[in-house]
């Protein structure tokens, strides 16, 4: 017997059922998919449309956020941080993705983003303290709605969306924003965290700072795609292309897709396109992959330039202004010179206090080893003290 | 199987439905407890532990997840760091390797790493171990990856009432917990009930098993009824063996275990993880420190061979078995004229 | 000083320079967005195109591999097979899949495609070793270019993607044809596969199996895209959405796909949309998940009832070609009940023999004592049976 | 660091110039060798380790990624099926974790899973350990992983010449290999010419880096130089130390490290890596087993804490340095009044 015959239906009877339902796309693609072109207000006619206040207060966090950055990289040049990954270039993502959040949504950073941090309210030293040495996280997450800045390449976007789910659970209104990197987006994490945030309807905004970069990588060794706020769509949450050295184009996006995962309409992607000026760290040599001549056309899109041309247009870059400005990023610059040229309090204890709750018994063991070397060490340096100085007994090894 | 076999029909409760008891349990008591994984849901898993939970406590507290091991921990992560007490599954021990940058880059080191302000208080339930006839990536003993792993503990019961008691223990512990079930125990069944005096077994304590004075069995999870097995079997060889079942490994009971290896003087361990660079090696090695001059022989190992887990049919003869155990045994240098290489 | 001052542009000149090029998309996404539905030829106008010679061709592998399905079925059933992951109601898409490559092309399935490697013309003994559970693998994946059957879900699509490029490399003339199911679109191999193939170029073809479900979970639990094929765009390759039932439609579209990757035109992501008959494995309880009533409706939209139909209308069924078809199925059934029916050879010491190309001294130790305590059971085994039966010495153990 | 400062000016060629130039040698003496992994083309890697190979070989021999570690590793897998040799590059120790899944399901099984018919000849390298002041994440030393993963050959050079000798024969091995790379003795320096006779190191073979009498510390990669360090300043206490390097941790070289303990009788294990369930416990476990009536004392370890890898301002204090050797040297119970419990 044939198929047909079983289901009973006849040999030559021309009949087709409708196929089931599974069919047609369960929701509408074309609101998903991004424009062809980056969103942009500066230097268009929808300039006007900013208004003066958010341009001044843009205008004062990107000139301060520069200011950190160069002062950050001077630290490495000191040996007071161990590295520093600018965002010279990207300031405009870093304060824009600060400034639309609420006191009670979450920052998810990554280790790039410290800036973001900062223009959130983070104390600067706090911010650096991974990059310093000291410590891995500097700050208490909570306390601050600011997760510890994330090294592992997008595997804080999983995190963003499990505590931004985990609020709306709990019923409270809170949004998380989490960065990455354009080479961030080829990680599984990142497939990942999109997936689940569509699927559980988060509230998450996912923001790729696409900075033409990965280390040495370029953005055509690193995807294919029309653009990467093109891969939205297969999740089925739309996906938003802007300037991302457009500080007023892409607070209003972020802004619009925040208030979107807010009103429970789920998580948004967000590509803003930007260039990092610096290396990838102080450690990189970017002449190994990249033209002076690609830096300099990027030179001529500045973020804070751009803010700068637009307030001086509408006749309010005042020399007070600037000079107010410069003033209070001087201050800050100031205030992180000085506090990081102090040694911070390190105590080797802390290396067993935070493995678990309870230290186990082998953490203590080891905890009691480690304090009668230290003891030792210093017994032998008062000897050392008290004979000379060529008692090496004492001396750091790595 | 062998637990199955000595156990089967003697009273209604199996490891599966502790297990399922205890999710149950933890999840009334506390809502914060959230369990979530791949066909948790309405299949209550493939296993069936979680049966029943979304219809008790709804899709919000027992949830299906998209098929995706990094996002399952890694959201997890975020809940926990928002305050809830994520249980997860994963759905076989091999199927746990794709979630493993979140699980070392961040769950075992979250707490340390924000100086205790940001614990995870996570159970990753992963269903661990062979015999029970599955193809390939279904049996591996996974846990040496997780014991090399500071700020993990790792947990795994060998009794219905340990199941029980262990999984609570776990959900209600503040940092994040391996929960490795062993997969070809959870048809054992017990008399057992959850309103049994402490029901809640402390983490981090060893547990013997079957006293004895000639030698120590140390073991855990799905070896344990084998060493069972093979003491009552070791009677008939004139050997009175002691079985430890470890029940934690991270923290590790060094007092229980260095206290019955000095009254015996000998030792073996015994678990279905490969040899090389398994647990085993640990064990023996601490036991070895602390133990050195009680020793008769030195500490031997029965585990799986260095190779990967075998197809269904041939798997019989890479797990640890009584004879093999009591071969063993009788390699702990009983004899007066023992000579160097028979240790190998 | 300002930006701009240090730029060289004056306060008031409104000169707003070009953004970088950075800009535009780098190809036309439109091409690589799916049809709104799902391609179809059977029961439509276009169904005409369809060759006689390869609608009977397919007829007859499609009436085989349903066959097939049952027999491993069965074979679960008087436990020969340690498990089986049916494809019945999957058929068109394993026939086809086997159908539109070469000789010379690679195929990478997943644990539920054996039929396909049958289809390809794999022994279906060799096929479902690891079913039965004798080794991992029954076949020489280079003599049949079928790689091994994969159980971690899409991790053979990187694979698939690393061969096409290797030998694209090597200046061979290879595609590779990968499958994996809707709910392995959720792993981040399949990202990371996905996006390796479109930065390289690779000629790979992606053959998404929309089932429906992964085990118990639906759809609408994995993703919130549109269609799985929407997820393609993102990588910049084009995604095809066909209907997995039609064997001729998913025949034409994956032949395109094929061709194109030979050409050089780069990866495909196919999503064939489909329903999985039976429950996901003999093991799986189906009813806990799904109802009676959706799989009835499947059962309307048959991939062996839509080419019957066909065939029927165009007067080519007849009784002995229909007959001719069943006996092929027959004697392939009967076949493989036969061989399975035997016990395998097995040899305990294979155990030690693969694991490197030369095992190393542990290894070596082991396969002795291994050797020597199945001699000692041997032993005990003859022994007990000259003493009687109640020595239990040799018993299996798990 | 310690290896830096005593090598240092001596001689020209650093351990990073001599993978660099076992890479090249490689490319050149076999066209299916492809290098691959994140930055590795135009930048020549972080570590510079493969600088200029995309001059010499372009870009389809040695090309940048996309940055996915399971997808270069599961591509890698792809290659090496079609029969190239490539050799992958993981940026980090902890960046190798993404990869985990491809590395334990496949990459380590299937040689095996097809019963020979599909070797996979893929060399990982891995920049390992710490002691560069690396922040979070940059300095894992994650052997014990690869240790408990059968299938996998696991190789750490300490030397110059090794780090030549080794990675050419794990290129060369038909198996694959993971090759870890101590960053901090990146640009350690020596004296040697890869002309030198037998420039490819066998697998599987270790060395005595230093004959002594007293004590053996058995040791590889970031530690040698460490421990070398500690040989010379034993003397002042009046111990002989033997230094032996194990080169390969899998396979592993039981016949050299016996031999040697049995001579000495007494042995410690230096590795940066966590103790609890580190490398360690499996050497002085399978040595105990085999030497035990040899030795003197238990076979003691110097090991990272079992913590995670601590901030660079405290790396110091983790990381075993020739004080902590000489400490533990001096627990090897070298007096007759020995009471049990102080080798713990
Ligand atoms: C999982 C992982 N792999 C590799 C690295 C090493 N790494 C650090 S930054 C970087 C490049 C990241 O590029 P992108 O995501 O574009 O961010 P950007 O640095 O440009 O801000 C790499 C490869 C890492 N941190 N994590
Ligand atoms: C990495 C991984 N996680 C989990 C599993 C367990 N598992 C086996 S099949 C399956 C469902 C797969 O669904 P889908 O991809 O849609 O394929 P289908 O079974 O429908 O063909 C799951 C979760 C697995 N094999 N691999
Ligand atoms: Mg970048
Ligand atoms: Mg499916």
């Amino acid at each position: 017997m044939t198929v047909l015959e079983q289901r009973g239906s006849s040999r030559n009877e021309s009949y087709w059922p409708a196929p089931p339902p599974a069919w047609r796309p369960r929701v509408d693609p074309a609101p998903l998919l991004p424009d062809a072109e980056p969103y942009r207000l500066l230097g268009t006619d929808a300039a006007g449309q900013v208004g003066s206040g958010l341009l001044t207060e843009l205008y004062g966090h990107l000139v301060r956020g520069r200011r950190y950055n160069a002062q950050a990289t001077a630290l490495t040049r000191q040996g007071r941080l161990a590295v520093y990954p600018s965002s010279t270039g990207q300031e405009a993502c870093q304060v824009a993705a600060a400034l639309v959040l609420e006191e009670r949504d979450w920052l998810f950073p990554s280790y790039r983003d410290t800036l973001a941090a900062v223009a959130r309210g983070l104390d600067p030293v706090a911010a650096l303290t991974l990059l310093r040495g000291d410590w891995h996280t500097g700050y208490d997450p909570r306390e601050h709605r600011i997760a510890p800045l994330c090294t592992p390449l997008a595997t804080q976007l999983p995190h963003a969306v499990g505590l931004a789910h985990a609020a709306r659970l709990k019923g409270d209104d809170v949004v998380a924003l989490a960065m990455v990197g354009d080479g961030g987006t080829s990680e599984g994490d990142f497939h990942e965290a999109l997936n689940f945030a569509a699927v559980w309807q988060a509230p998450v905004v996912f923001l790729v700072q696409n900075n033409g970069f990965a280390i040495s990588v370029p953005l055509a060794k690193q995807s294919a795609a029309p653009s990467l706020a093109h891969k939205a769509v297969g999740y089925g949450m739309p996906g938003r292309l802007v300037d991302g050295n457009d500080a007023p184009a892409l607070h209003e996006v972020l802004s619009e897709a925040v208030e979107r995962a807010r009103r429970g309409g789920g998580p948004t992607l967000v590509e803003a396109i930007t260039y990092r000026m610096e290396a990838h760290t102080n450690a990189d040599d970017a002449t190994r992959y990249r033209t002076d001549d690609e830096v300099d056309e990027w030179r001529g899109h500045d973020p804070i330039a751009l803010v700068e041309r637009e307030l001086s247009e509408r006749g309010l870059l005042s020399d007070e202004l600037a000079q107010q400005v410069r003033d209070g990023a001087e201050e800050l610059a100031a205030g992180l010179r000085d506090r990081m040229n102090q040694d911070p309090a390190l105590d080797p204890m802390d290396l067993f206090a935070h493995v678990y709750a309870e230290p186990t018994s082998q953490l203590r063991e080891q905890e009691a080893q480690l304090r009668a070397e230290l003891a030792a060490e210093a017994a032998d340096a008062g000897a050392a003290q008290g004979r000379g100085a060529n008692d090496t007994t004492g001396k750091e090894r790595p | 199987m062998t637990a199955t076999a000595t156990e089967a029909g003697r009273k209604p409760v199996s490891m599966a439905q502790a297990l399922n008891r205890a999710l149950r349990d933890a999840m009334a008591d506390d809502p914060a407890v959230h369990v979530m994984g791949e066909d948790v849901g309405e299949l209550g898993g493939v296993f069936r532990i979680t049966d029943g939970l979304v219809k008790e406590f709804g899709e919000e507290r027992c949830g299906d997840t998209p098929l995706a091991e990094a996002g399952i921990l890694g959201t997890a992560v975020g809940m926990a760091m928002y305050g809830l007490r994520p249980v997860v599954e994963m759905q076989f021990d091999a199927f746990a390797y794709p979630g493993f940058e979140q699980l070392i880059s961040h769950v075992a080191r979250m707490r340390n790493r924000t100086r205790g302000a940001m614990p995870l208080p996570l159970t990753i339930r992963v269903p661990y171990g062979g015999g029970i006839g599955g193809v390939e990536h279904h049996s591996d003993s996974s846990e040496a990856y997780y014991l090399a792993t500071p700020g993990l503990q790792v947990v795994t019961p060998a009794t219905v009432a340990d199941a029980y008691g262990l999984l609570r223990a776990a959900i209600a512990s503040d940092d994040p917990v391996v929960f490795l079930e062993p997969k070809r125990l959870y048809w054992s069944r017990a008399d057992w009930s959850p309103d049994a005096p402490a029901p809640v077994a402390p983490l981090g304590r060893a547990e013997i098993r079957r006293p004895g004075s000639s030698a120590t069995l140390i073991t855990y999870g799905p070896s344990l009824p084998v060493c069972m097995e093979a003491a009552e079997a070791a009677t008939a060889e004139g050997w009175d063996l002691e079985v430890l079942d470890l029940r934690s490994l991270q923290p590790f009971d060094d007092e229980t275990v260095c206290a019955s290896v000095r009254r015996t003087g000998r030792a073996v361990v015994v678990h279905e993880a490969s040899g090389f660079g398994g647990p085993g090696g640990e064990i023996a090695a601490r036991v070895t420190e602390r133990c050195f001059h009680h020793l008769e022989a030195p500490v031997l190992r029965v585990a799986g061979f260095d190779i990967p887990y075998p197809p269904p049919m041939l798997e019989r003869h890479h797990l640890p078995g009584v004879d093999r155990i009591l071969d063993t045994v009788g390699r702990l240098q009983w004899e007066a004229d023992w000579t160097e290489g028979s240790g190998d």
